[in-house]
């Protein structure tokens, strides 16, 4: 048992019973600031893989931005109704989701691959400058189209939620 | 053969004419658009002249465009090709042609339609173009098809009024029927040609090979080739369209009904002379067919009052000659006479034209006469061009028909009885020509008041043509006189295309005895139009009362042949196709459809339930999928 | 020294969860946000395999993932506004107009 | 190893006592200092043996002890565990942001180097916007937890506020990345002590002075003060997102403005205005432009910087203060259409003006 085992196994326990809480609440807000918690435990797990930046983003922007959003919409309709649950859907989706896992897991784990950090790294990896270079470079045309769809996004955001325009 | 690439210009001008008059003619105004096409068509003319002095004799000149169907071995050419045949129709199509643009000028001047009217005009002259220049017989049928479809076009060019688009769908329909005989022709040739190893359309190629074919084939397919001829060039059985096409405008009917389009089954006859030529069997029925129209048509001419419907059965008769000279293997006299007879058939519709026009529109002649005073032009224009129908001495239809007969009588394959029907003709030819002129220009006016008041000679740009064709009608005939009056430079002309003639026994005292009879019946004819008409108006009445009226009425009503088509074949064929479609249409076809359609229907009615609008349904769906896929993956 | 495999199971856990919560869920923000759980379960897997081939490109597609989550989250949050503005109601059982 | 992570702890203490501090003798000069402005004594009653100008020792043991013994109260229909959950989101990030903010250069101990920041990142600025993000939480949950509709509305206000000025803050920042080419605060801070044409500081300030009137103007709103304190506007939503609030949380959320206060001035200390430069100061004493030079011991070049960057704190909390109390409230479209209409293109333009800049610049 090495720190960082313990580091992981602490934070993928907080990310899953976060993620969780996020699932089985019934107050949309407590859902909400569960997926905060479990989107700020991802981004220690990203940073414990050499990706500083990724982190920083996530949290910025997913936890900063996306999150805030989503808690700006729920005041903004403040949805008075809990809402309805049915057994037979929840029955099914619990099922779907177990027999997802049981699935996945021995496919996951019967590869080969064994160790997350065997690949020699300089160090700076997952630096900004790093992530940079490939986004510039390798990626310039998938990031000219993100800027592109992310102008999209804005104009229908706005289109729809606008009453009158 | 020699290369010469300004011939594609020669149709293409007045296509290009066409395309301008259609998509600009309404900007460019009705006379703007009127002299457009009479400028295509003037080039035309003119190009074709050049190509005309400038063809040697025997040669061909030819223009290849581009490959246009290729299908190893066989190959197509969009090619065109000039030879001695050719350049008279050419000269025929383009100068008769600009003629009747010039005339339409004014004929069409105040017609709402007109631009649309030179755009088909136009548009004709390019197909007939396309006909007369194919180099091989795809590229002739094309120009066939499409001066079928011109024709049908402008017969029902006044479309509102129902009478004249049935007439346009009779011409076309009963045209239909030909062009099948004359495709299937055309295949047949093609395949018997492929058998023998040459895949091939082209007229130099086939004339080549033509010797490769069995007799009895080439019979059949001359006879299918013919059945095409008899239906654009109005023989018995398929004449029935031609008079029923007189609902166009006249300078239509004697562009396309008289002059041009109508010997095209001349032509195509002519231009597969060889083939025909090997089939005895075939040209003893063009003969016959030929001589029997001729004859058949002048009676049912004789008793018609519409101007021009007697026209028209006058073209059907002419037609008749034609084939009858084909039939006995004088191909250049065919070609002879259709060249006179376009000049004066074309001169007498457009004079015909002119007192119609000048009428505001009145065709029956029982309401016409003594029109001699309005119409000086006219008249005389008329009067010539009637002399030289009748075979009046020294006029064009004299030398032309004179040696129709001739050959008839002489030449191998010709007989007495097939002379003394053509000698009968000449003589009804006269009679109903006189009658015509006599009932619409001679004795007392009979139109009506408010008509009278504004009858008028036609103005200059109709009159010139008039008068340009009237002099045709005389001098035209003056290429091919027989040997003993003076040399032919007809023959030689068209030697080359049709190689030199099997020798009729040149009999001049038998010749001159025969031309002696035939102007002797056509001045009976003459005479007894003269007797009738001009002086005794009692005569026709008893006439047509004799025997109880039932002769009269059988002529006026052209044998009763549309009815008994109408029984024999419209009416069973309707009845059929009335089956197909309550029957056979509704119950088998649709029933087959319908019940696929039903079943689909129903099993969707069930299967549609599964698209429940629900996203979290279908995410389950696409749950389940992925759950399935990767079980696959797992355990395999 | 924490195996690969880890942190693909736990992506793997995480993304069921986010798939339960998709199909259990009767509010249609919450069926988005078990959409974000998703991408960041995958997100997950895309970092622990950058940093276990030593290749930027994994990092680098988490980055564009996390662009098309904001467009995503966006659009979705401003359609669930309208919707909600003209049917007051969150439940995607109720929002089924667009079926057979 | 122990002593490494001992030397941090104590950076970390130092820093959080200093903020903490900071923002509590900040309470007491807000109250003195707007009495001044108003022309009136404040805050007269907690002085020491009768002399007020040590009142500032008794409020900052006296206010906490006030504000814990109140009671702690929770709205009926609120909801319990987010109402308390709200206060220390909004002091946990305005505390965590000042890890990254260097107040000092290396400090040589022996053969040790201690660098005079609390943690290292070479992320250091996008550290502090994400924990700036992270704010809002704040101020969002405490709202709705209120179950209040003053409360919701302030925190509508609130949350869409603080994303819209943290983009247009964001990217007036752009313009100082590029002149420095770093994400590290301590090499920024490090860069500003070269000098212009051998005499002007090459602080901040003057290569982007554009961005630093942006920055300041965002970094105002971001701490939701006057004239930007939409989110709890007194005379219109009663106290905004806190009217539910009372006691040990209240004190969380005022202490988490003012440390926000701190924050946002070491931050501006730090991009714009040489952070713990003194100009001329190199590590081993004055050299100045015009010749002259005045060597000192280390430790009086380590205490000068740190010195000279607490001081500009403080300068700048003042300023904060003093514009809180001089500018009257804008009107809430007036906050958006400034921050979108405004700051936004006005930074985007400083980013192409710079980036055209600094290449032709790299290309000369």
């Amino acid at each position: 048992m090495t720190g960082a085992m313990i580091l992981f196994l602490i934070l993928a326990g907080l990310s899953i019973a976060s993620s969780l809480l996020v699932i089985f609440q019934r107050n949309v807000v407590h859902s909400a600031v569960s997926l905060v918690a479990t989107l700020f435990f991802i981004a220690i797990l990203f940073v414990t893989l050499d990706a500083p930046m990724v982190g920083i983003l996530q949290v910025l922007v997913y936890a900063g931005a996306i999150m805030v959003l989503f808690l700006f919409v729920i005041m903004l309709l403040h949805p008075g109704v809990l809402e309805r649950r049915g057994v037979l859907w929840w029955g099914l989706g619990a099922v779907g989701a177990m027999l997802l896992i049981f699935e996945l897991v021995p496919l996951l784990s019967e590869s080969s691959w064994r160790a997350a950090d065997q690949a020699p790294i300089t160090g700076s990896f997952g630096s900004p400058e790093m992530l940079a270079q490939s986004l510039f470079t390798d990626f310039v045309l998938p990031f000219e189209i993100a800027s592109v769809l992310l102008l999209v996004a804005i104009l229908g955001a706005v289109v729809l939620a606008k009453r009158e325009i | 053969m020699e290369d010469l690439s300004f011939l594609r210009l020669v149709p293409l001008i007045p296509l290009l004419g066409a395309a301008l008059n259609v998509f600009l003619g309404m900007r460019l105004g009705r006379r703007n658009a009127g002299l457009l096409a009479c400028a295509c068509v003037a080039i035309a003319f003119f190009l074709s002249l050049w190509a005309f002095w400038s063809l040697p004799a025997g040669g061909v000149f030819k223009d290849t465009v581009f490959t246009w169907i290729e299908s190893d071995p066989f190959q197509a050419q969009l090619s065109f090709r000039v030879d001695a045949l050719t350049a008279v129709m050419l000269l025929v199509v383009t100068g008769v042609g600009l003629l009747i643009h010039i005339y339409s000028l004014g004929y069409m001047g105040h017609d709402e339609g007109m631009v649309r009217y030179f755009a088909y005009l136009n548009l004709f002259i390019f197909f007939m173009l396309l006909l007369v220049m194919a180099d091989n017989l795809l590229l002739l049928f094309v120009g066939w098809e499409g001066v079928g479809l011109c024709s049908y076009l402008l017969i029902g060019f006044w479309y509102h009024d129902p009478t004249n688009t049935i007439a346009g769908n009779k011409a076309f329909i009963v045209n239909r029927i030909g062009d099948f005989g004359f495709l299937l022709g055309v295949l047949l040739l093609f395949w018997e040609m492929g058998s023998q190893g040459v895949w091939t359309v082209d007229f130099l190629e086939l004339e080549r090979n033509a010797h490769l074919l069995a007799p009895g084939k080439v019979t059949l397919i001359t006879l299918l080739l013919f059945v095409g001829a008899t239906g654009k060039s109005a023989q018995i059985p398929l004449y029935v369209w031609l008079p029923d096409a007189m609902q166009g405008p006249t300078p239509v009917s004697a562009l396309i009904h008289a002059a041009t389009m109508v010997t095209a089954g001349i032509y195509m006859t002519a231009r597969l002379h060889f083939l025909f030529s090997m089939a005895p069997a075939t040209l003893a029925v063009i003969a016959t067919i030929g001589a029997l129209t001729a004859f058949f048509a002048a009676t049912i001419g004789v008793a018609q009052n519409d101007i021009k419907r007697v026209l028209a059965y006058s073209t059907v008769s002419q037609l008749g000659y034609m084939f009858l000279a084909v039939g006995v293997g004088a191909f250049a006299t065919a070609i002879f006479h259709l060249f006179t007879h376009a000049f004066f058939k074309a001169c007498l519709f457009l004079s015909a034209g002119s007192v119609i026009h000048g009428l505001q529109g009145e065709q029956d002649m029982r309401k016409m006469g003594g029109l001699k005073s309005y119409f000086p032009i006219t008249y005389w224009t008329h009067l010539t061009a009637a002399l030289a129908i009748s075979g009046a001495p020294l006029t064009a239809g004299f030398f032309s028909k004179d040696q129709i007969l001739w050959q008839a009588f002489a030449s191998p394959a010709g007989s007495f009885w097939l002379w003394l029907l053509a000698w009968l003709t000449a003589g009804l030819t006269a009679f109903y020509m006189f009658r015509q002129l006599f009932l619409v220009f001679h004795g007392e006016c009979k139109a009506e008041g408010h008509v009278r008041a504004h009858i008028h000679e036609s103005p200059l740009v109709m009159t010139v043509p008039l008068i340009l064709l009237a002099l045709g009608s005389i001098v035209a005939g003056w290429l091919g006189p027989p040997e003993f009056m003076w040399e032919s430079i007809w023959d030689p002309w068209l030697q080359p295309v049709f190689g030199v003639p099997e020798e009729v026994p040149h009999e001049p005292m038998i010749e001159g005895l025969l031309m002696v009879l035939t102007l002797g019946i056509a001045a009976l004819g003459y005479y007894l139009a003269y007797v009738s008409y001009a002086r005794a108006r009692k005569i026709p009445e008893i006439l047509s009362s004799w025997a109880g009226g039932t002769p009269y009425h059988c002529l006026l009503s052209k044998y009763y042949v549309d009815e008994i088509y109408d029984l024999l074949l419209v009416r069973p064929f309707t009845a059929c196709s009335r089956w197909l479609a309550d029957v056979f249409d509704l119950g088998v076809i649709d029933g087959a459809v319908n019940g696929v359609a039903n079943r689909v229907k129903s099993n969707s009615l069930f299967w549609r339930q599964l698209q429940s609008g629900n996203v979290q349904h279908y995410l389950f769906g696409f749950l389940t999928g992925t759950l399935l896929i990767l079980a696959y993956y797992l355990y395999r | 020294m924490v195996p690969l495999n880890y942190y693909l199971v736990l992506s793997a856990v995480i993304f069921a969860v986010g798939v339960a919560g998709v199909i259990i869920r009767r509010n249609i923000i919450v069926i988005l946000m078990s959409i974000e759980l998703m991408l960041n379960a995958v997100n997950l897997s895309f970092i622990a395999f950058a940093r276990s081939l030593g290749s930027m490109e994994g990092q680098a597609i988490v980055f564009f993932v996390m662009t098309v989550a904001a467009a995503e989250a966006v659009v979705g949050l401003a359609i669930i506004i309208s919707v909600f503005r003209h049917r007051q109601t969150l439940d995607p059982q109720e929002m089924q107009l667009l079926k057979w | 190893m122990i002593i490494e992570l001992c030397i941090i702890a104590a950076k970390a203490f130092l820093v959080l006592f200093m903020v903490l501090n900071l923002a509590g003798i900040l309470g007491w000069i807000e109250r003195k200092g707007s009495a001044l402005i108003q022309d009136r004594i404040g805050a007269n009653r907690a002085s020491v043996l009768g002399f007020a100008g040590l009142g500032l020792v008794n409020t900052l043991i006296a206010d906490p002890i006030k504000f814990l013994t109140k009671e702690d109260f929770v709205p009926p229909q609120g909801d319990r565990l987010l109402h308390t959950l709200a206060p220390c989101l909004a002091l946990f990030p305005a505390l965590v942001t000042f890890a990254v903010i260097p107040f000092g250069d290396v400090l040589i101990l022996g053969d040790r180097v201690i660098n005079l920041q609390v943690a290292n990142l070479n992320v250091g600025i996008l550290y502090i916007f994400a924990m700036a993000s992270l704010s809002v939480y704040g101020i969002v949950i405490g709202a709705w937890a209120s179950n209040n509709k003053f409360s919701l509305l302030g925190g509508v206000r609130g949350s869409a506020q603080m994303i819209s000025y943290e983009i247009a803050m964001g990217l007036s920042v752009i313009g100082i990345l590029m002149v420095y080419g770093t994400l590290e605060l301590q090499e920024i801070a490090r860069a500003q002590g070269a000098l212009l044409w051998g005499w002007l500081p090459a602080w901040g300030i003057f290569l982007q002075p554009v961005a630093f009137l942006l920055f300041f103007t965002a970094a105002v709103a971001e701490t939701k003060r006057i004239p930007f304190d939409l989110p709890e506007a007194e005379p219109e939503i009663v106290a905004g997102y806190h009217v539910e609030y009372s006691g040990g949380k209240f004190l969380m959320f005022f202490a988490g403005e003012f440390a926000e206060i701190v924050t946002a001035a070491g931050l501006i200390t730090t991009l714009f205005f040489g952070g713990w430069q003194v100009p001329f100061l190199m590590r081993d004493g004055f050299h100045f432009p015009w010749g002259g030079s005045v060597h000192l011991p280390h430790l009086a070049v380590v205490a000068l910087q740190v010195g000279a960057f607490t001081l500009k704190v403080i300068f700048f909390c003042w300023l904060q203060i003093l514009l809180r109390w001089t500018l009257p409230r804008f009107r809430y479209d007036q906050v958006m259409r400034l921050g979108w209409k405004m700051l936004l293109p006005l930074a985007l333009v400083n980013v192409m003006a710079t980036a055209v800049v600094v290449v032709t610049l790299q290309n000369l």
